[in-house]
């Protein structure tokens, strides 16, 4: 199959700190062959004698063609796997799986997309940025985080976007707030057609709510916890509506993490919809 | 020369003795990116449902140190959209399907096992026992010995005579032994262990269960040593019972741990999150390490650890209920 | 402010919840080398039996992901030489001495609680109802609600009412919450749990089991889940009965895990083997945990985890028996 | 307490490799100072996240006072663990617990003692050599393998032994057997008047006969299983004869793991012995 994900186990070509990020690249020739922005790859942690056995699940935030393809991460530490990740070394290897998931749609005709970025979700920005771009299209750029030192990518985002436009909660850089409150702003000026997010799920709740408002199509990359990455767990489920209208618990990591943004029944993450398929109080289940 | 891999769930062969566990495998087409389903001694189904399943609310995962917590709540779409769907695809790839089945009643069970009679691609029918039963207060059927066998009798007299009726046990029972005699008086033709017992896990940042649903099902290497002994216990008291082993299997010689006690074939679970190639890789371990220690044939060393010890003191095995 | 570590085992005070897990601190002199007992919340002997006991052959021990079986089979000087050598030192250290006993009857179990009734220096009773029960057939004790209470009952009949008694569960049981009524109903002032449950590893090299015993019993952080779990169900079922929680605890992350579960003290058994610092460590850590938290007191903690849940979908709560 | 263990986390100094075995120089000035030939200290394994438990044992086989003072241990891959120790480089750290255990008791007079080490084993007999020879003792060697590379420290035994021998099963070095076929030979020509041994069971059992046979007192350093090497877990016992001619199942991580080679119920270990104090088929047990 020409789109399947390969298992890699790459030699880490270089770690860097980016602010109160990490961001790794990995040689992964079969991974970096595939990517297409959106995608992500799952990498397990801890070495051989781990005691943590779910691979962490990274957005793929850049590939290039060095020696044979490599894929780039960047990520914040969070727990045990991302603190062992922020440890290795040059020369050091990664397991990873990938390119996974549904990679971000790309418009047919050129038209003006608003890219919304919160914290480490703005790295899968910026390869999709690039391939908008070289289908002509126009992008601005909304990068947010609670402090300056957590907005990522701000000066490439400077570089590539028509506009872009900083928030931070404790206003240390950019806009004191959030990325959802200055969207609307950002969708008027630049009379966006459509508007592409990554980011917490809360965030990705307003960005559609702004989107819909201004009646422009919307695809949110969602993250959701997961066992495998790869479709087999369940564990990675969230409430999305289909063509026929009907809400299932579709599974992010295959079926997304890209969806539209109006499918996504933010309001019930975390919940089964009582209206949803095979939902507890239907007749059997 | 290579070992003799084939293994046997009642009569019905299996080329070899590496399995997919149930609800670990998705619906098949997953794996196949990796690697081909014919090649696995059989692909086991989730556990199919009468009616469609939404499942649990998300959390549905928690790591814990070498194991996985999860509630995922037989999410599922239903037998009619599984037999349209999902089986005709695994046939048509050659591989040999386990069907896996969930019930809350004996009436559910029995219903599906008569849906599932006579539809072909069906190597085996998989009695998921881990379900509450509604009619008992949400008691699991596999924590009850006599619910238990009340599922399988009538799942075993509903399913036809050629296709095996495994059950499918849990460990958080004070007697393994006595549940598993009670299956194969039931009509048992084989059993499968363990399934994941119940834990949780908190969350000390939110101060809350770390799972939607609160607790959920535990798997993985740390739970090896529950699978292994209940698979010990169960093949010393009926050891003509084939015994598919599982729990924590994410080597060879994970694998082997569990024939050596008594299981003639293996099931890979979590690890197949971690490695999507985990089960032809476990085959080939397995195979190997059967071949350094001169096995000509798998069976041979099934259940090789329960022989009699040999004059060396260290090896005497002297075993008890409990270890205190 | 640091948050106020006293807690209750009934009327009995302790000064911190942070005990020692029977078995795991040998006489307490060993672990005074690293730190003084009278700092603990208290230390928890050994199993202390009748007899002096030899235990069980060796290998007793096997490494599991993160866990660890052992057979070691209560091996002890017994009573006499307890009281003789090993009580008087910590009464000495002015440590609180929570003495745990084991016997194979119910009149063993009652001679115990007999010949220590009225010695100074026992903070508390701990019944290890992890025995088997030489009278059926080896069925241990606390696999079986009646047999436990009756231990129960009997023990604390012949204990100074001053003293609390303390019900020691296992968690490879269909219904631990069964189990627990019981033993309050029999009479105990207070549960712990949860003692190891029953796994087994096979060596694949030499392929045989790897402890002499065969079986062992599976602790470390491999068993928390279950640990939490019992903890939770237990506290659910009898808020009123105090919970000393054990199973994994490595660091105070995982003793806060069982607090807001429902414990109001937490032991420390196999982490001791890895450092023998654990236990103040563990308390140093719980009580700084607490105080980022804001709580005053340690006692506000303990069960926070069951609360009704808030607006927050993500942390609704909805508990069944079985995960699936 | 003056000899009171300690547990220190120590920076790796040194990796080396000794034909087939392992050395790691640690800086661990609690433990260096209060050294004594025979003791040992047990290491973390694994890392932060690591799914293995118990400490491993391993004999200090060279204590330095540099850097405050350092530990040397040497070792062969067996398991999981000691393949993590053989990952380990210069400036990583290793989190050690020690001295641990019962030294070997030195003779109060100038004697003449034979040495006996049979591969690792051999690792301990360097220190005791040193210590023999300040109080004026001559030292004999005997050390044994499977094979060439696997026989530890033949140089450093040549160049402070009256003599060495040395012995393989393979006859690639030395004479072809086992330590316990050239003993008897060296203990007449030596005119010994002690003996300690270190190394696996079955050769402690056979070193012990043979002085037996030549009625002069024999130490052996056992090697039992062990989870905590403190005396807190009771799985490291063995059958041994205390002064009253009682058997006790002793611990080799505290009382051990150098006992008086006849004490030790070698015939027994891996049982429990009928009549040791406690048996099962007592009174009560
Ligand atoms: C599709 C996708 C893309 C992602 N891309 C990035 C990225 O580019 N940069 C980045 O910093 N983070 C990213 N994340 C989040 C990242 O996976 C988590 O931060 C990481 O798994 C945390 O692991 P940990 O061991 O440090 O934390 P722990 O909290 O100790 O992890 C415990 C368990 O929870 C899971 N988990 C915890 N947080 C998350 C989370 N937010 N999402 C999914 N699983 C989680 C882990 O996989 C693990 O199984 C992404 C997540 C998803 C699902
Ligand atoms: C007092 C003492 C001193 C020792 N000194 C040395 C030394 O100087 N050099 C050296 O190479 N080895 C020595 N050993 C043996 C060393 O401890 C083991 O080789 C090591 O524990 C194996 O760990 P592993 O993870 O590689 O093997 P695994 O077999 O994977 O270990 C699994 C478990 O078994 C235990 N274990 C396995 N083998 C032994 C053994 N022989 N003794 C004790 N526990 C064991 C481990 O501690 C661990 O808990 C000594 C052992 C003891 C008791
Ligand atoms: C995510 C997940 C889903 C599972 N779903 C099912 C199921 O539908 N039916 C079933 O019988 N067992 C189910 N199990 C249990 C596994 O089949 C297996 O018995 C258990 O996980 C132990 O094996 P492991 O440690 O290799 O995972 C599930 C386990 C996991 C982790
Ligand atoms: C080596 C060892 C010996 C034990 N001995 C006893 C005992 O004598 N009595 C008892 O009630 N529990 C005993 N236990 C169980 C512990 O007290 C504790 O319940 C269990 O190990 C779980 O805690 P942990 O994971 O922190 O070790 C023992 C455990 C171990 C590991
Ligand atoms: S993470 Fe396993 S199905 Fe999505
Ligand atoms: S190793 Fe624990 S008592 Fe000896």
């Amino acid at each position: 199959m020409a789109g399947s994900p390969v298992q890699v186990t790459g030699t880490v070509l270089t770690t860097r700190r980016v602010d109160a990020y990490h961001a790794l690249t990995v040689v992964a020739p079969g991974i970096a062959d595939r990517f297409r922005p959106g995608h992500f790859v799952t990498v397990a942690v801890g070495g051989r004698d781990s005691s943590m056995l779910t691979r962490r699940a990274f957005t793929i935030h850049d590939v290039k063609p060095d020696y044979g393809g490599t894929v780039e991460l960047v990520f914040g530490v969070r727990g045990a796997g991302t603190a062992w990740l922020a440890d290795l070394r040059a020369r050091d290897t990664l397991d990873l799986v990938g390119p996974l998931g549904r990679p971000f749609p790309l418009p047919r005709d050129p038209c003006t997309c608003v890219l919304v970025g919160d914290e480490h979700g703005a790295a899968a920005l910026f390869a999709l940025a690039d391939a908008l771009q070289q289908r002509g299209c126009r992008v601005d750029f909304v990068l947010g985080a609670p402090s300056a030192d957590r907005v990522f990518g701000a000066l490439r985002a400077r570089r590539m976007g028509e506009t872009t436009t900083l928030t931070t909660e404790d206003g240390s850089l950019g806009m004191r707030g959030r990325v959802t409150d200055v969207l609307p702003g950002v969708i008027a000026d630049a009379r966006a057609d459509a508007v592409y997010a990554c980011g917490p799920m809360e965030m990705l709740r307003g960005v559609t709510t702004v989107a819909v408002e201004f009646d422009i199509p919307v695809q949110v990359a969602v993250e959701e916890s997961m066992a495998c990455g790869i479709g087999v767990c369940m564990t990675c489920v969230v409430p999305v509506i289909g063509d026929d209208g009907v809400t299932r618990m579709v599974r992010a990591c295959t079926e997304g993490p890209v969806f539209r943004g109006e499918r996504v029944r933010f309001d019930d993450v975390g919940t089964i919809p009582f209206d949803a398929l095979g939902a507890p109080g239907g007749r059997h289940a | 020369m290579t070992a003799d891999l084939r293994t046997y769930l009642a009569h019905v062969e299996l080329p070899n003795p590496v399995l997919t566990a149930s609800g670990c495998g998705g619906t098949g087409r997953e794996l196949a990116q990796f690697s081909d389903v014919h090649r696995l001694g059989a692909f086991v189904t989730r556990s199919i449902t009468m009616a469609p399943r939404a499942g649990r609310p998300t959390p549905r995962m928690a790591e814990t140190p070498s194991g996985l917590l999860n509630a995922v709540g037989l999410q599922g779409p239903g037998v009619e959209a599984f037999l349209e769907r999902e089986l005709p695809w695994l046939a048509e790839r050659g591989a040999r399907t386990v069907v896996s089945i969930g019930g809350g009643t004996v009436t559910e069970y029995t219903a599906l096992a008569r849906r599932l009679a006579g539809v072909d691609g069906i190597t085996a029918v998989e009695i998921n026992l881990s379900c509450p039963n509604v009619e008992d207060r949400g008691r699991v059927f596999a924590r009850d010995g006599a619910a238990a066998a009340e599922v399988v009798a009538s799942v075993r007299a509903a399913t036809p005579y050629e296709v095996p009726v495994i059950a499918k046990l849990s460990p958080d029972v004070a007697d393994v032994v006595a549940v598993a005699r009670a299956c194969v008086d039931g009509g048992a033709d084989a059993l499968a262990m363990i399934n994941t017992p119940v834990g949780m896990s908190i969350d000390v940042d939110t101060m809350r269960p770390s799972l939607a649903a609160g607790t959920g099902g535990l798997s993985g290497p740390a739970v090896r040593p529950l699978a292994v002994r209940c698979v010990w216990q169960v093949h010393a008291a009926l050891p003509g019972v084939p015994i598919i082993g599982m729990g924590g299997v994410t080597t060879g010689r994970d694998a082997l741990e569990l024939v050596l006690a008594g299981a003639c074939a293996v099931a890979v679970g979590t690890a197949l999150f971690h490695d999507p190639y985990a089960c032809p890789r476990v085959l080939r371990e397995l195979e190997e390490l059967l071949q350094e220690r001169g096995f000509d044939r798998l069976a041979d060393a099934v259940g090789l650890a329960h022989r009699p010890a040999g004059a060396q003191p260290r090896t005497r095995t002297d075993l008890e209920e409990s270890s205190l």
